[in-house]
């Protein structure tokens, strides 16, 4: 019983997420693109970078590489604090 | 420990796996890369000198602390660059075309790349690479620890 | 100067305290301590001083790395392309119970930690949750609040399971932990729908562009579906009582916090993102279905369990429904202009009134429980009696929180749960009833573990509480009780500019975009 | 449809993941899951980006000026990241509950049942 349920949940699950996929622009052409636009253009002007993705990363959403790098620091502090040692 | 032809090809490949991770970091605002790619690249050199030679062999040789230590650094040099910033804004690019450190304008359109341009973007990928190879180097050592541990009970 | 930079401040901060404090623990525990309730405690005042700026001059926009903090849109472009921090009514309400439990949770910690090992790691967590509360509750884009999302589940996964020894702390874990990166990734799936249509992921941006076709209603439910995971609604529930069971008590408080900054995207999903376009009467009957449901099953399961924990968290689900059932009435009414001014916008407010009290009454209780656990090393009601004749602080602290949760009245608890009464009333009788049914279960639920754990004569040997626990459960009561007595003061302070914001979507859109 | 295959492709890997998270009891197979999830997911943003007839937006010795969308890239960087270390956490609880009860079958072990 319990596993038809969930037969049934991943049934309608994974119909949402084909019909996303199908429903979605063109492969190859993307349906708008006025953001990266402006970072192609001006990427190199701003930060004087020549990768853009390098500019993105640290410069235009540097906050997110903080968030990141976060996670990375987060997830040591709680793999080495589920791994220490524990007074006798 | 694994055996003698995998550590002798660890031997040879370490030092070349560790001077291409640095490189990747250092010209990640010029070519694909950067510092998360780069310090990923350097802890797979770690993963391969553990794989090869055993937990119990390299933990004197790599230290976890230093590793830990390393990486705090890392993080506080990380957001102390973009606390810097905040004169104007936190996370403000305030070297980039400034002429001093890192500051050379770069040529608008395609170009072969200058290494000392864009500003502060070089800081923060050396910031992140560090951290990212001591938080993945730990990462696999605490593993490899952990995995260890309940064994000797 | 620093009044321009407080949102980044106030998420900084704490972060750079965090990649610090295992630096500082290296040198003295004591320090640390110090250092870390000084963090949070100049956090606190940060976040109120930008609460009054919020107040008094409406919505604060701060560009991270731009030229100036102002907005200030590329010239040609009616976009913007910076990660941008927006800060309204109902992100510094949020903002506020978040740093409120932090630091209470911290004092609380000094003596309820003081015999474990890895209380560095404990404390760096604890910093690196707050901040990622805050970055959930500030972020005004779509992916940067993906990346908060997770950077609190890892932190508070990791604290979740805390106690190696025990084996149930790692289950709890693993099952939160996979819980949450799933509802994570539904979320960073339907922020991908959302980018490959419309090329933007600033929550304002995607507002103004959002179409409401198939793919959207797909991003729609993904979002509801993976923030409500992360709350604790209904049909996601199962992680709730381990997680909450097994966590160090401090920690359980923050987690309510935590679970109730995710709630917040929900609200944020639904009303601003897709404010403009969502069909919101049948949205909102959805909202109010999960509410009812969260808030029954949860009572009923509450009314069973045998460890105080556990129980308590039980009841922390039937709560959430409480607040998802104010303000799933607001939003159903939010395109009928009369029935949100008569009674949508009061519903809201009770609601969101509901959030704070249940922070505040929830985190005492979780932290009475810690006390008992503490003293007593018993998790099991049956195990226990006969407290009241030692622990009097914490038998008094727990009988506030109890008449608070049940909703008796000098309690803040009665406050917002009449709101939401009288309002849901006139919405729809059969609601409001069954919301005090619930809250009658609760008030038998209560009385069944004041009964068997405190009264009685004393059966098992216990120690004194230490003090700093004291005087952060003291803290806490004092803030329940005064918000009981002026209730009138606190909805018009805070609770009504958080409905006003989450109501009025165009001026967070416009706060972005200009008046366009 | 037949256009759209790319993204198809990423989203039946996502189905095949959500599948072996449901039905699956082993915990790790329950990781594996999850990561097959996190890959679906990646692949479908960095697919998202993609121009025909463009290459990588470096301006290094670029061969035209024809680029694809960069932002995704990013973001799947940034994603990619916090997959690892999910992934490490969760495998870290893993092997402390494989050490506590001697074994990896989640049906065996009380709460994780169901």
């Amino acid at each position: 019983m319990k596993k038809y349920v969930a037969l049934a949940a991943l049934l309608v699950v994974s119909g949402f997420f084909l019909l996303s996929a199908i429903e979605m622009h063109s492969f190859g052409s993307p349906a708008e693109e006025d953001m990266d636009r402006y970072f192609i253009e001006n990427a190199q002007e701003e930060t004087s970078t020549n990768n853009v993705v390098t500019s993105i990363v640290f410069d235009y959403r540097g906050f997110d590489t903080l968030g990141e790098a976060t996670v990375l620091f987060t997830a040591v502090v709680g793999v080495s604090l589920l791994f220490r040692r524990l007074r006798k | 420990m694994m055996s003698k032809i995998v550590r002798t090809i660890t031997n040879i490949l370490y030092s070349s796996i560790l001077i291409f991770g640095f490189y990747i970091i250092m010209h990640g605002h010029l070519t694909p890369g950067g510092g998360f790619q780069g310090g990923a690249v350097v802890a797979s050199g770690i993963a391969l000198v553990l794989i090869a030679y055993g937990y119990d062999t390299i933990k004197d040789w790599i230290k976890k602390s230093n590793l830990s230590i390393l990486e705090s650094i890392g993080g506080l040099a990380f957001i102390g660059v973009a606390f810097l910033g905040i004169g104007t804004t936190f996370f403000y690019n305030f070297l980039a075309n400034s002429g001093t450190l890192f500051g050379n304008p770069t040529v608008i359109g395609i170009n072969p790349g200058d290494l000392n341009t864009a500003g502060v973007l070089p800081l923060m990928s050396w910031a992140v690479g560090l951290k990212v190879l001591a938080g993945l180097g730990s990462i696999v050592l605490l593993m490899a620890y952990g995995i260890k541990k309940g064994d000797e009970k | 100067m620093i009044n321009e930079h407080l949102p980044a401040l106030i998420i900084g901060i704490p972060l750079l305290a965090a990649f610090a404090t295992p630096l500082i623990s290296k040198i003295n525990d004591k320090l640390r301590n110090i250092f870390v309730i000084g963090v949070l405690g100049a956090t606190l005042c940060l976040v109120v001083s930008l609460a009054f700026n919020v107040f008094d001059n409406g919505i604060f926009v701060y560009v991270m790395g731009a030229k100036s903090t102002g907005l200030s849109l590329p010239s040609g472009y009616r976009m913007p392309i910076r990660i941008i921090l927006e800060v309204d009514g109902m992100s510094i309400f949020m903002a506020i119970i978040s740093s409120v439990v932090a630091f209470f949770g911290a004092i609380y910690s000094w003596a309820f930690m003081h015999k474990e090992t890895g209380k560095d790691k404990y404390y760096t967590l604890l910093l690196i949750l707050t901040a990622g509360m805050f970055g959930m509750e500030f972020t005004g884009d779509m992916f940067n609040f993906f990346v908060f999302l997770e950077i609190t589940s890892i932190a508070a996964c990791s604290l979740v399971g805390f106690k190696i020894r025990r084996g149930e702390s790692s289950e709890a874990a693993f099952k939160t932990m996979v819980l949450y990166t799933l509802g994570a990734l539904f979320v960073l799936f339907a922020v991908g729908i959302l980018y490959g249509q419309y090329d933007a992921l600033n929550i304002a941006t995607l507002a103004s562009r959002i179409q409401y076709t198939a793919m959207d209603k797909v991003a729609l439910g993904l979002l509801v579906a993976g923030l409500a995971m992360k709350a604790g609604a209904v049909p996601m529930h199962m992680w709730v009582p381990d997680a909450y069971a097994e966590a160090p008590a401090p920690i359980t408080m923050i987690l309510v916090a935590n679970s109730q900054a995710s709630l917040y995207g929900i609200f944020r999903v639904c009303f601003t993102l897709y404010g403009l376009t969502i069909s919101t009467h049948t949205v909102g009957w959805i909202i109010i279905i999960l509410g009812i449901l969260s808030m029954f099953i949860g009572v009923t399961m509450a009314l069973i369990q045998k460890k105080i924990k556990r129980l308590m968290a039980y009841h922390a689900i039937s709560q959430t429904g409480y607040m998802l059932l104010g303000v799933g009435v607001g939003l159903a009414v939010l395109s009928d202009a009369n029935a949100l001014n008569s009674y949508g916008l009061k519903a809201m407010e009770g609601g969101i009134f509901h959030i704070i009290n249940h922070a505040m009454y929830k985190g005492l209780l979780f932290l009475t429980a810690g006390a008992v656990i503490y003293t007593t090393g018993k998790r099991n009601l049956n195990e226990l009696g006969g407290l009241a004749h030692k622990m009097k602080f914490t038998t008094i602290f727990f009988i506030i929180g109890a008449a608070a949760i049940a909703g008796l009245p000098p309690f803040n608890g009665f406050a917002s749960k009449l709101i939401i009464y009288e309002s849901v009333y006139k919405f729809n009788p059969m609601l409001s009833i069954i919301a005090m049914l619930v809250s009658i279960l609760t008030l038998a639920s209560f009385v069944k573990v004041f009964q068997s754990a405190f009264l009685g004569p004393e059966i098992i040997k216990i120690k004194k509480e230490p003090k700093t626990m004291i005087f952060a459960m003291l803290c806490l009561s004092v803030i329940i009780i005064a918000f009981g007595l002026f209730p009138d003061i606190v909805v018009d302070k805070i609770v009504a500019p958080a409905a006003n914001a989450l109501v009025n979507s165009m001026q967070y859109i416009a706060a972005i975009l200009g008046g366009a | 449809m037949i256009g759209n295959l790319p993204f198809v492709a990423c989203v039946v890997l996502i189905i095949l993941g959500l599948y072996t998270l449901i039905f699956k009891r082993n915990l790790i197979k329950i990781v594996i899951g999850l990561n097959l999830v996190q890959c679906g997911v990646n692949l479908f943003l960095i697919t998202l980006g993609y121009k025909s007839d463009s290459v990588a937006p470096i301006y290094t010795m670029a061969g035209k000026e024809e680029m694809v969308l960069p932002t995704p890239q990013a973001l799947t960087l940034t994603s990619i990241v916090i997959g690892l270390a999910t992934t490490a956490l969760i495998l870290s609880f893993a092997i402390l509950i494989y050490k506590h009860y001697k074994t990896a079958d989640a049906s065996k072990i009380r709460r994780l049942r169901g």
